[in-house]
């Protein structure tokens, strides 16, 4: 790790340079929603032309994923400085885009290809992801499989230069906006369960693939059902070994748990802190304390986990011996941070009482529709990415070392 | 459940089998999709009246059945099960609850045959603010000529759209809350409708100077007191609807736990997964008895019917919060898409929370009544 | 059942007979320790005499165990009938000794002798509990079986005219102050870890049995550990079938799990409601409200646990088609009355502060140094009798029809 | 947990050897049957002494190490593992600080130097009435005759048997709360002890008219300042002496579940227990995250060291209250005998949690200080 004071000066850099080019046009615009893809989410010509300026600049510096190496697009950063440009961003009220306009790429894809790719693989995927013009989807998950990830069905066939692949993917996120996928598939029917699975590369824009978005209680869509009817993944896109898929899968979902352990995302949650919301819903005492009281207790408990989950992502990061191992961390990091995140969604509904209950219409504001669906959308945090008791299975077994569950009792 | 009289039984089953064939959740869903601004199936609440559900709390003499508010609990159970959208409640109970309880001979005979018929659709406007607060009124109502003249603003009024009659709280000159039947279509009345997660109906109403006569007022309990009870009533009946709305989300996750198979096995054989579907259990068997109570003080007229009546609200919410999210939780991907009902059981449920006043509103209440 | 008007003049006499006979002596006295054996619990010669005056009286009228049949000391009454018996007597300030002085027998070896017992035994047995005049303790539990009562090992070795029994017991409650035994005992090591078990009862007093008492966290000793070297239990005492004392013994828990789902016992918690413990020691504000408004919080929900216990216990006795099966409401009860009584000895504790930390000495009044002697005896409540996770099983299994416990997940 | 300097490391597990090998909680045990009125085994103290643990808050130029109130914590957190009794708390920690804090040149020369090498234990005596609030001091100090008058009684003070000399909280005549050095042996105090559930040395403080010299007022903050602050490090550090009683709690259990077989198999193989213990682990990580931070605040001096100490007494004691009942249930019936350890870990939890108060409060605080 650099001293403190090649860390600040890298900071004030970092720090100038974004104020220096941000767009003004940028300001204010909820640029996740944009990038994300939602389909609510509204742009502009000018916003589009500002975005796409921005995107660039930032690609130009590696910064789109600051740690991958320069050849691959990335700036060849070390974490604390990747976090230093993070924070800087968002003190500038700026937005790095990148990492939402790739889908999974930044995130889960980009990490795993450059542990498990060949270097012609890097070279060929690394680049586009890191300058935000590739959007990647993951096909993993299957309709009868859920948690069990492992008893997939879909099928990829040898052609010789290529695998033809046939079956259904759910939960494909951004399927219908992606240009790459990275499909989990079989390759050895005979096999063991976890054996005989691969796992692939394949471009979205082809015959073979059909996607179907799925509409969410929070009614929005950014979920496909994806279908693959003789779909066509080169033999050059193969990541890892043959039959060896699980062990990429692995690999590619520890990176999923950890980026989902609370990093900032934009959030009508985080428009106004809960008490002033509740300040102003509620009403306060003589004392400047909340009037409901039993609210306020709730609400003080909720921000003590808050903070908690917050110093332990801060400690484990820091602990050097990393006592704990990463993916374990990663599981008990996840749970509290969604139980945080989930309650914390809850108490925004209670304080806003009816308010809380609007879905659309000029009697409730944007941000207060905002909460709602966030809320709702919400409860798929201890469902995917690993549900809350797959991780509390992982928790049990991989870090307490108890035994797997047993008959019986 | 609690033990039944013959009669009550018969009621029971008939709403049991007649929702579940006529008004499933499917009904409430092709509403939804209708993309209607709430409101309800008039064939569907014809059928209502038909079964004299709209003469449960209405004396005999004026065309009713009067079993009480146990009967009718029972009743908004099954409702709730299926999400059935219909002014039943609003009317029926809260409205006919009103004219009983504050209405003089004259007004009675003049409302409760027309809720009973369903020709009149009363309903309660009381809220102001977001957060339902009982005493928080701003509304006023100004003695003049004769009668009243009505000033002021409620919001998510339940079957607001609907109605054809407010029953409107609003503060006098001496700052006590009255109520008063404020005919929709009277001069300075307007409404808008609002939407809502659960779809049901809600409007927002304005009054302008509205201008009523004397035999508007419901006098026959000091306004104050009669407020109390009615809400009261109206918090205990929603602790019945909560119930039913909770007891089928957990049957459907009960179902599910025994269906869906991970790991080559169906989940509900998963201990962690058995003991929260216990918990569950356990939690909607407190409810139910805590619900139940609620309506069978207000039939006792018992001297902790206050309190009871806090308590099922309070405790159903209590189990319908955690159950919802169960619902949700325990079938994983497949209850976050709107294709499946799972969600509509949690709107549903937060809207009821929201309704005449939260948990935290009860437990409050509760505690204050008991002298702590 | 009999009709109001029936019961109402049964009510005015019990009250009656009750003002009339229980004595001024014993007013005030704490008679459930004394009459449960409680080595702390102090008699002087005045109140032992009233005592077995009053016991006698009880006895006389059969409301030792008033719905047993009169040829076996009962009164042959109704349910509603022994109820009303209990009311009128706490009404009167007055207390039924009866059942606390026969340890295990009145609630629990009773009723199932009534059911199991030839009338030979019944007859021998039953009189001395309706009498209160002999205590029974239960030879259930061993070391290393728990929850897993099926695998004991207590061994009962064919002798011809009676078992000699070999092994050890552990939570034999009573134990050391009891003058029979109820043992669930292996008579045959080959069968099946269900089969092969038999209930035979035995007397306490003599040679081949000795008793231990155990020392709780709470400094008493209301168990013991109990030890057979060729006990003798004669044959005509075995109850049951040979070899099918399973039977007997989950009978024998349904009745132990009744008799601890709520039922009103002496206890310093109640001595004074928590609401007014807490204006005492906390105090109230201006409106009357506690000044803690989070612990004001928690005993509310407390106050509520309780309420919703009480109604649900009340509810499940009113059905008179008994929809849930007594013992899965038993299950039910159980654990709620445990969860609502364990938290509420916590909230007592919490309430007095400092003071909830006395052991002994004069700093701390009597009430005091009893509420924390129940907050550790309490934590028994979860354990034994079916721990709270035993009853979890029961009711996802026997009440909600889900499978047993199976590997992984 | 924290990063440590190599200096703190040392320390640390030289501390965690010593306790396992020197003052086991069977030493503990051993001192709870000899039926002794709390205080402390001299030899250990003594040992303490000379590792240089009652050094560590004391600056250089007073004999000290200087290393700080994460070191100091961390030695908590090893002798809460076995119940450790001493008074290296009350004197090395909060005696020190209240020394640091609002002593004077001289004060800090008399009074440092007397703590590091043993020959003075403090003591802060501040509650009143069972239940811990920080203002509610009727204990008054009159200044006269150039010094002071004390009068008033002060409960359960810690080690109070034990102290030779009080750091005494009391109320000047504007009423303003100020602290002062009052020796054990000074004329009109007297003293009784407590027998607590956890064993520890406690007692009741009589102050009857006790004149003291005006060098007996620490004054080098404001009174209420000062006390403020104190309570604020008391807090932090009672919480990693909380910490330390709750990771060995879950330790225990862990253990317990992977040895203890029913039906068969570990029970730790049981589904709802492993889930159970999953969330205990998780607790713990969260707690010590929160225990490290509150004496890491006061380390850097923060701006939001108040909050932090109020955050981390709340959730270590969340964590050790859960934990502390889980250690009961899931060891069994074996948990409920004195025979066994599990109950002394009961016991000092409860009695953690009523010092400088509980949960409860500081839930209170920190709200109040985030300013809802």
């Amino acid at each position: 790790m650099q001293n403190g004071n090649e860390m600040e000066s890298f900071r004030s850099d970092v720090k100038a340079w974004v104020i220096e080019n941000f767009p003004a046009s940028l300001r204010g615009v909820d640029l996740a929603g944009i990038a994300g893809g939602e389909s609510g989410a509204k742009a502009d010509e000018e916003v589009k032309v500002g975005l796409d300026a921005w995107r660039q600049k930032l690609a130009e510096k590696g910064w789109g994923a600051p740690t991958w190496p320069v050849e691959y697009g990335g700036a060849g950063l070390t974490d604390p400085q990747a976090d230093i440009i993070g924070e800087e961003i968002h003190n500038a009220g700026a937005y790095n885009p990148i990492p939402h306009m790739t889908g999974m790429g930044v995130t889960m894809v980009g990490p795993t290809l450059l542990e498990y790719g060949t270097a012609e693989q890097k070279t060929r995927h690394l680049k586009g992801i890191a300058s935000g013009e590739i959007r990647w989807c993951l096909g993993l998950s299957e309709p009868n499989a859920g948690s069990d990830l492992a008893s997939l069905s879909t099928k990829a066939q040898d052609k010789g230069d290529y695998f033809a692949l046939n079956g259904q993917k759910v939960w494909t996120s951004g399927a219908h906006i992606s240009q790459w996928c990275g499909a989990l598939v079989r390759t050895d029917t005979d096999a063991g369960k976890r054996d005989g699975i691969s796992f692939v590369m394949l471009p979205m824009q082809q015959d073979g693939v059909e996607t179907r978005p799925i509409r969410l209680i929070s009614g929005i869509s950014p979920f496909c059902e994806t279908y693959f009817t003789d779909a066509r993944a080169e033999k050059g896109d193969l990541l890892g070994n043959l039959n060896d898929g699980w062990s990429v899968v692995k690999r590619l979902l520890q990176h999923e748990r950890q980026s989902q352990t609370g990093g900032r995302g934009v959030s009508m949650l985080d428009s106004e802190p809960l008490h002033v919301k509740a300040q102003r819903f509620v009403g306060t005492d003589d004392s400047g304390a909340l009037v409901d009281k039993d609210l306020r207790q709730r609400l003080v408990r909720n921000y003590m986990d808050g903070t908690a989950h917050r110093l332990t992502a801060q400690r484990i990061t820091d602990e050097a011996a990393g006592r704990v191992e990463v993916s374990a961390a990663a599981s008990i990091l996840k749970n509290s941070n969604t139980r945080f995140a989930q309650q914390k969604a809850e108490l925004a509904l209670e304080i806003m009482g009816s308010q809380g209950i609007g879905w659309s219409g000029e009697d409730f504001a944007e941000e207060e529709l905002g909460i709602v669906r966030e809320w709702l959308s919400g409860k798929a945090m201890s469902i995917y990415g690993g549900s809350y008791e797959v991780q509390n299975n992982i928790i049990s077994k991989n870090v307490l070392g108890l035994p797997e569950t047993t008959q019986k009792g | 459940m609690a033990a039944l009289t013959e009669e009550q039984s018969i009621l029971k089953d008939q709403a049991a089998s007649w929702v579940e064939a006529e008004l499933p959740v499917q009904k409430f869903r092709e509403f939804r999709n209708s993309n209607s601004d709430g409101g309800f199936d008039p064939k569907a609440w014809s059928a209502m009246v038909d079964m004299g559900w709209t003469g449960i709390l209405v004396p005999d003499a004026y065309g009713g059945s009067d079993l009480g508010y146990l009967t009718f609990g029972v009743i908004l159970e099954q409702l709730g099960r299926q999400l059935c959208a219909s002014p039943l409640f609003a009317s029926a109970y809260v409205g006919a609850s009103a004219i009983n309880l504050g209405g003089s001979d004259g007004q009675k005979q003049q409302w409760l045959p027309a809720i009973v018929d369903g020709s009149e659709i009363l309903t309660l406007a009381v809220d102001e603010q977001p957060r339902h607060q009982r005493d928080a009124i701003a509304c006023a109502a100004s003695a003049g000529d004769g009668g009243y003249v009505l000033s002021g603003a409620k919001t998510f009024v339940p079957e607001g759209m609907s109605a054809t009659t407010f029953v409107v709280a609003a503060k006098t000159d001496a700052a006590d809350i009255e109520l008063f039947l404020v005919p929709a279509n009277t001069a300075g009345v307007s409404r808008t409708g609002m939407a809502t997660v659960d779809n049901r109906d809600y409007a927002r109403v304005t009054l302008s100077d509205v201008a009523l006569p004397a035999e508007s007022h419901l006098g026959a309990l000091p306004g104050g007191e009669l407020h109390e009870h009615l809400l009261n009533r109206a918090c205990a009946g929603v602790a019945m609807e909560m119930l039913g709305v909770g007891c089928f989300s957990f049957e459907m996750t009960l179902d599910y736990l025994k269906t869906r198979k991970q790991f080559g096995k169906v989940i509900g054989s998963f201990q962690a997964l058995g003991h929260r579907a216990a918990e569950l259990y356990s939690a909607q068997e407190m409810a139910r008895s805590c619900a139940e109570a609620g309506v069978i003080a207000i039939d006792n007229d018992a001297d902790d019917q206050a309190a009871m009546s806090a308590l099922s609200k309070a405790k159903t919410g209590e189990f319908l919060f955690d159950m919802s999210n169960q619902l949700i939780q325990i079938h994983g991907g497949i209850g976050m898409t709107d294709d499946y009902d799972a969600g509509f059981y949690l709107k549903r449920a937060r809207a009821l929370e929201a309704l005449y006043g939260n948990q935290a509103l009860h437990r409050d209440r509760y505690a204050s009544l008991l002298g702590f």
